[in-house]
């Protein structure tokens, strides 16, 4: 194997990786504010995707269709956490699941209503087709270069937000003392608002742009979902920081585990065993590299309140 | 016994009700309701499992599709092997018998709840819901891609499994079973949370640091109660197979372990007969809309929505009012 | 306890009158199929296609549908209240292969007809044959193999296999190299895995000459799209399931080129697929798939035995089905002796529509009058 | 000299910078009243956090008659005999008075892991508890949840739970906070009768209570204890004056 590919495939992971945060940063940055539990993060990243697709598709512009996905969850968002999830702040995490897991089941079937069982038709901009050549040796799809070069700037626009405007200062008040915040004349309801469609902005952006390369269907969001919570989780909890770091981790031990897994079978298996033990434990693994993160740090890499 | 209370009056008729409802449907020779009714008993108790962990222990899991989905597969393997005189790793014969398999998928699930325990109660909060998830997620994709036992495809149990000289394939007998089942599990859990265990862990749910002041080690009491907990969830597992005569991952995924937990809250977080009201109305919900429309989703996420927000305490605490402690 | 019936059966439901006292009239259908969530454009296109038979029929048969959201659980529970309760006298419409597993075995050892418009599990075909269960689409591993033999035929040296790690997915490549041989690389992925570019890289760093992939539903676009990005430049081989009219229509003209096999095709030119193909689009505004028209062959076979026998005379009817004197969209059609289909798979090539939209089109036949490798396993 | 029940020896606890505790070593005798004063800051919640085990120690040791418990869980140094009330009231709020103080009862009565026998059939553990009730004057309250109790009864329910555990040490930790002077007045004079049958560690703001409760004590102030002795030395104390009470008055 030569060193191109591991090259290659490094950069695969951090791509993963990458695009995980951009999920994953809303997701953890509603939880450090608002303390919620938001299992619908993936519908908005479902309908980011939907709203996208549907955009580019009428007006044969990807970057229309790119702001309409961010914005469409942005709004989205907004709307939801006036109807539903405001009230939910006060709930214990058992609500909260709930409350999100029915919004999964309404958003999923909601968008097959609208827009039908099939899958939508998504492809990347002219622009951004074809790859380029880097050191090392290593062709690279541009479209992913762009990813990769995105979540660089989302991590830093969050970075920026929270410690440098006076709207991050009040967001990190909230997650120290909400009360406080309250008592400071700051207009909590309207702030967490804001935050959560922030959250959902950041889901949308991640669907639009992953749906390029991905399906762009009813269920999409689920699997995203379940990567992004492995991602905070292990990050811990509430951290931009650590959301960034667990993509990472987890995105670069995926793509690696996937592909030298089964070959590393194949050492003491034969061949078709090798490949499905190896593939088989590929797919646990990074619930495999969560089990020992918590195992070892119960409150993530980054404990958000240390 | 002290006067009932209103919750204990609307409990008698919600189990007087199942039980009524199986014979009628079989009077009438309406199998079809018995079976139904046979589904809605047994998830009933995987979720009065869920329940202790949950509802009385404040362990937020996440991840009991994972015990509910062992119990099936130790029923489904069990019955493999003995119908095709086969062995299992290391020379172990199948069974069909109910006694043997729901002592070992009893005895499997503790085992494999104490492992996950041990590890996931260091931690608390979001951190446990996940990594209960993340643990589920492993044995899910685990036994999707273990070919032995048919990976996604799953696992078919031929012939009911029997008990004693019962005719389980008789919906209504294997209706009595399971019915029995629940309310033993119920029994169970009645006379736990009466008990010193049943003390610490409420103490250990409302004020940990209490606990251990009482000098009490809350981890132990914990995972005690995550342990049971699981084996009661994976005994419904066991029966869950015998109904539907097969056994698949999708038993074990995490839209499972989401139910349970709807179930669960749906019912009444922490009431002894809470899961028992969830699942009625969570089977019949599913049963039924799903006849009217083929966004049947839709509306169970509309209901759903609509109770958490403006229910809380679930249905029996809508019905009973709040809860009681004494 | 109150009878809910599909809203799109309740014409139908009123038509059932006193009339007609053939076995057509009496018949009552169930269809359990995958309406909603993940990959239901298979169900639906399969419930489509039926019940455009059922129409055109103008046949009073009664259907009832119903939705398993993909859950065995639910299937099963479906297949109980359908024989139970609604005392269905032939059972269909199930997509999955797990789910057919959960549900068919049973139904059909306790007496009631199965006809399988879309799955074909191994074990169904083979030790676990039923005179009741007919399969109308294909075992599982056909399409796979008759792209094995193809690419053999075709002089392609070193291809590249890629499956999901479950069974349909090591069946699919187990089947494929059956009639193809060693391969160059082989790779099993995460069964619902959305990203692969860790796996198209692997495929561009090997020798490979070509890539042959099973990825169903959502999986295959997502490869798709992903591999037109990766400039592999190598050519691209499939099963149907990944290029069916719906999923060429997200993966777009990144798929433009694919040959892939089928046991039908929207351009084959035989009259009753010509009328199908036209009244199809005439009712739904879309052009049929592979899984419609399965459907609508399965209705017709259904039909064309009602009309000789009823299920009550289970004899007859069996032997009726088994005849399959029914004019099939894909041409031929008869069973072999494990009731499932002997058939020609073609190839079909992506390419660019009248109105600029990729399409597939008939390229000619990868093997002819293919039998499932499990025939002979099935004792009967 | 009679054998010290609680003995600290050279405790010591950093956060960073910050010596929340430093060389700290005190004992605690039979029949005494051994008070820890100091202004806000001085590192009592950390030193008390310490003696029960919800912290642990940089360097240092800490003894229970003759057993080190340093390595114990809070848990672990209840059931050896350590008593404790908290600055915050951590009672179980939706559960009755009986309820809460059984619990304390239970670990002393016998194992939490039991699971058949019903707790409200279990006379010693009833008994034992009524028992502690009568003895703080609970016993009409014994069935009202304590989120009904006023704050005075919620100080009296916690004092009951650590009786309840048949301690050998007390640690009361501001017991007469937020009493009313009637309240303050009883609890005194309980304290008073109940150090022969238990030594008490006591960290309280009240002034006037302490100097008349306390046989010793002992003042902490930036972690470092820099006056020990009986509550005349101590009121005499320049040292103590400046540092400390200097700024109170």
């Amino acid at each position: 194997m030569s060193i191109a590919l591991v090259l290659e495939q490094l950069l695969n992971g951090v791509q993963l990786g990458v695009m995980l945060f951009t999920m994953a940063s809303g997701l953890t940055l509603v939880f450090g504010v608002m303390g919620l539990i938001n299992l619908s993060h993936g519908s908005l990243y479902m309908m980011g995707a939907f709203i996208c697709a549907y955009v580019a598709g009428i007006t044969g512009s990807f970057w229309v269709g790119l702001l309409a996905g961010a914005l469409g969850a942005g709004v989205m968002g907004a709307i939801i956490e006036l109807v539903v999830i405001r009230r939910l702040y006060d709930r214990d995490h058992l609500d909260q699941v709930l409350a999100t897991f029915a919004l999964i089941l309404i958003f999923s079937e909601g968008t097959s209503w609208i827009f039908g069982a099939s899958p939508l038709w998504l492809d990347m901009p002219d622009l951004l087709g074809g790859s380029v050549s880097l050191p090392g040796g290593v062709t690279y799809p541009l479209y992913r270069l762009m990813i990769i070069l995105v979540g660089i700037l989302i991590a830093i626009g969050l970075y920026l937000l929270i410690s440098r405007t006076r709207i991050g200062m009040r967001i990190r008040a909230g997650e120290n003392d909400r009360e406080m915040i309250g008592a400071l004349g700051v207009n909590i309801s309207a702030l967490y608002t804001f935050v959560f469609a922030v959250g959902a902005v950041l889901a949308g952006l991640a669907g639009s742009l992953l749906g390029v390369l991905q399906s762009v269907q009813v269920g999409m969001g689920e699997p995203m979902l379940i990567l992004a919570f492995v991602v905070i989780v292990i990050g811990g909890i509430g951290s931009i920081k650590g959301a960034l770091v667990g993509a990472l981790l987890v995105g670069v031990v995926d793509t690696m585990g996937r592909i030298f897994l089964p070959s590393l079978f194949s050492l003491i298996l034969d061949n078709a065993d090798a490949t499905s033990v190896g593939s088989a434990l590929a797919s646990m693994l990074i619930y495999l590299l969560m089990a020992v993160v918590l195992a070892v740090k119960p409150k993530g890499l980054f404990p958000a309140n240390a | 016994m002290r006067k009932l209370s209103r919750e204990s009056w609307i409990n008698s008729v919600l189990v007087l009700l199942l039980a009524l409802a199986p014979l009628c449907a079989s009077l009438l020779d309406e199998p079809y309701y018995v079976s139904l009714a046979s589904r809605v008993v047994i998830i009933a108790m995987a979720a009065v499992g869920l329940n202790l962990a949950l509802g009385f222990g404040g362990l937020i899991s996440f991840g009991h599709a994972a015990f509910f989905g062992l119990g099936g597969y130790v029923a489904g393997v069990a019955a493999y092997h003995a119908f095709d005189g086969s062995y299992f790793i290391g020379g172990i014969p199948g069974s069909d018998q109910m006694p043997v398999i729901w002592l070992v998928a009893v005895l499997v699930a503790g085992l494999a709840a104490a492992f996950i325990g041990v590890i996931s109660l260091r931690t608390q909060g979001v951190y446990f819901i996940m990594i209960t998830l993340a643990f589920a997620q492993m044995i899910y994709y685990f036994a999707i891609s273990f070919p032995t036992y048919g990976g996604e495809d799953g696992l078919s149990i031929y012939v009911r499994n029997s008990l004693f000289s019962l005719d389980t394939s008789d919906p209504l007998i294997f209706f009595g079973i399971c019915f029995f089942s629940l309310m033993l599990s119920i029994f169970f859990t009645r006379r736990l949370m009466g008990s010193r265990f049943g003390a610490a862990l409420t103490m250990a749910r409302l004020n940990e640091v209490r606990l251990a002041t009482s000098g009490v080690e809350p981890f132990p009491i914990r995972l005690t109660a995550f342990v049971l907990s699981a084996m009661i969830t994976s005994g419904a597992g066991a029966l869950f197979a015998d109904l539907n005569g097969f056994v698949s991952p999708s038993m074990l995924s995490w839209h499972h372990s989401g139910e349970l937990m709807v179930i669960v809250i749906l019912g009444g977080v922490g009431r002894l007969f809470g899961p028992v009201a969830g699942a009625v109305v969570f089977v019949l919900l599913e049963t039924f809309i799903g006849g009217f429309t083929q966004h049947w989703q839709f509306f169970l996420g509309l209901i759903l929505l609509s109770v958490v927000l403006f229910a809380n305490g679930g249905l029996i605490g809508l019905l009973a009012g709040r809860s009681r402690h004494d | 306890m109150k009878r809910f019936v599909s809203a799109g059966v309740l014409a139908l439901m009123a038509a059932t009158s006193m009339t007609a006292v053939s076995a057509l009239a009496e018949t009552k259908v169930g269809m359990i199929t995958t309406l909603s969530g993940g990959g239901s454009h298979l169900g639906i296109d399969v419930r489509d296609g039926f019940m455009l038979a059922i129409e055109q029929s103008k046949s009073d048969v009664e259907v009832i549908i119903r939705d398993d959201a993909r859950k065995p659980e639910l299937a099963k529970s479906l297949a109980n209240e359908m024989l139970q309760k609604e005392k269905v006298d032939i059972l269909t419409g199930i997509i999955w292969s797990n789910l057919a597993m959960a549900v068919i075995p049973e139904v059909v050892r306790d007496g009631t007809i199965y006809l399988s418009p879309n799955a074909g599990p191994s074990a169904l075909a083979g030790k676990l044959c039923n005179e009741n269960y007919f399969n109308v689409a294909w075992q599982n591993n056909n399409l796979h193999e008759a792209m094995g033999a193809y690419m053999k035929k075709e002089g392609l040296k070193a291809p590249f296999i890629i499956a999901p790690n479950y069974p349909a997915g090591v069946d699919a490549l187990t089947g494929f190299k059956s009639y193809y041989g060693d391969v160059e690389g082989e790779l099993f992925t995460k069964l619902g895995q959305t990203d692969y570019a860790a796996e198209i890289a692997q495929i561009k760093a090997s020798k490979a000459d070509s890539v042959f992939f099973f990825l169903p539903g959502g999986m295959g676009i997502s490869f798709m799209k992903q591999y037109g990005g990766a400039e592999v430049g190598l050519p691209v081989f499939g099963p149907a399931f990944s290029f069916d009219e719906v999923i060429l229509g997200a993966v777009g003209d990144a798929a433009i080129g694919v040959k892939n096999t089928s046991q039908w095709a929207h351009d084959m030119d035989n009259a009753a697929n010509v009328a199908f193909v036209k009244s199809f689009k005439e009712k739904y505004g879309r052009t049929p798939t592979l899984y419609a028209s399965q459907g609508f062959d399965t209705a017709n076979l259904m039909l064309s035995a009602l009309a000789k026998a009823a299920p009550s005379d289970a004899e007859a009817f069996r032997a009726a089905l088994k005849a399959a004197e029914f004019e099939s969209v894909r041409g031929a059609f008869k069973f072999g002796s494990n009731n499932h289909p002997i058939q020609n798979i073609y190839i079909r090539e992506v390419v660019a529509g009248a109105d600029g939209k990729p399409t597939n089109k008939l390229a000619g036949i990868a093997i002819e009058n293919l039998q499932d490798a499990y025939a002979s396993e099935c004792k009967m | 000299m009679t054998e010290a029940v609680l003995r600290i020896e050279k405790l010591r606890k950093s956060f960073g910078a910050l010596k929340a505790t430093d060389d700290v070593t005190l004992d605690l005798k039979p029949g005494e009243i051994h008070a820890l004063i100091g202004p806000n800051g001085a590192g009592k919640s950390t030193l008390i956090a310490q003696i029960s085990g919800g912290l642990s120690p940089d360097s240092g040791h800490i003894y229970l008659g003759q057993e080190n418990v340093t390595g114990l869980s809070i848990a672990a140094r209840a059931k050896r005999g350590l008593g404790r009330c908290f600055q915050i009231s951590s009672l179980a709020m939706p559960l009755s008075v009986r309820r809460n103080v059984m619990m304390a009862s239970q670990a002393v009565t016998g194992t939490s892991f039991s699971f058949w026998k019903q707790t409200d059939r279990d006379l010693e553990q009833l008994e034992a508890t009524e028992k502690v009730l009568a003895r703080v004057g609970l016993l009409p309250r014994a069935d009202v949840p304590v989120a009904e109790l006023s704050h005075g009864e919620r100080r009296q329910v916690e004092v009951a739970c650590a009786l309840a555990l048949k301690p050998k040490v007390l640690l009361l930790d501001e017991p007469m906070a937020g009493m009313g002077a009637g309240g303050s007045e009883r609890l005194t004079g309980f304290l008073e009768e109940l150090k022969q049958e238990v030594p008490i560690l006591l960290v309280e703001h009240d002034m006037d209570a302490v100097f008349r409760l306390a046989d010793r004590i002992s003042v902490l102030v930036y972690g470092q204890i820099i006056a020990q002795g009986s509550a005349d030395m101590i009121r005499r104390d320049p040292v103590v004056r400046e540092a400390y009470l200097g700024t109170e008055e």
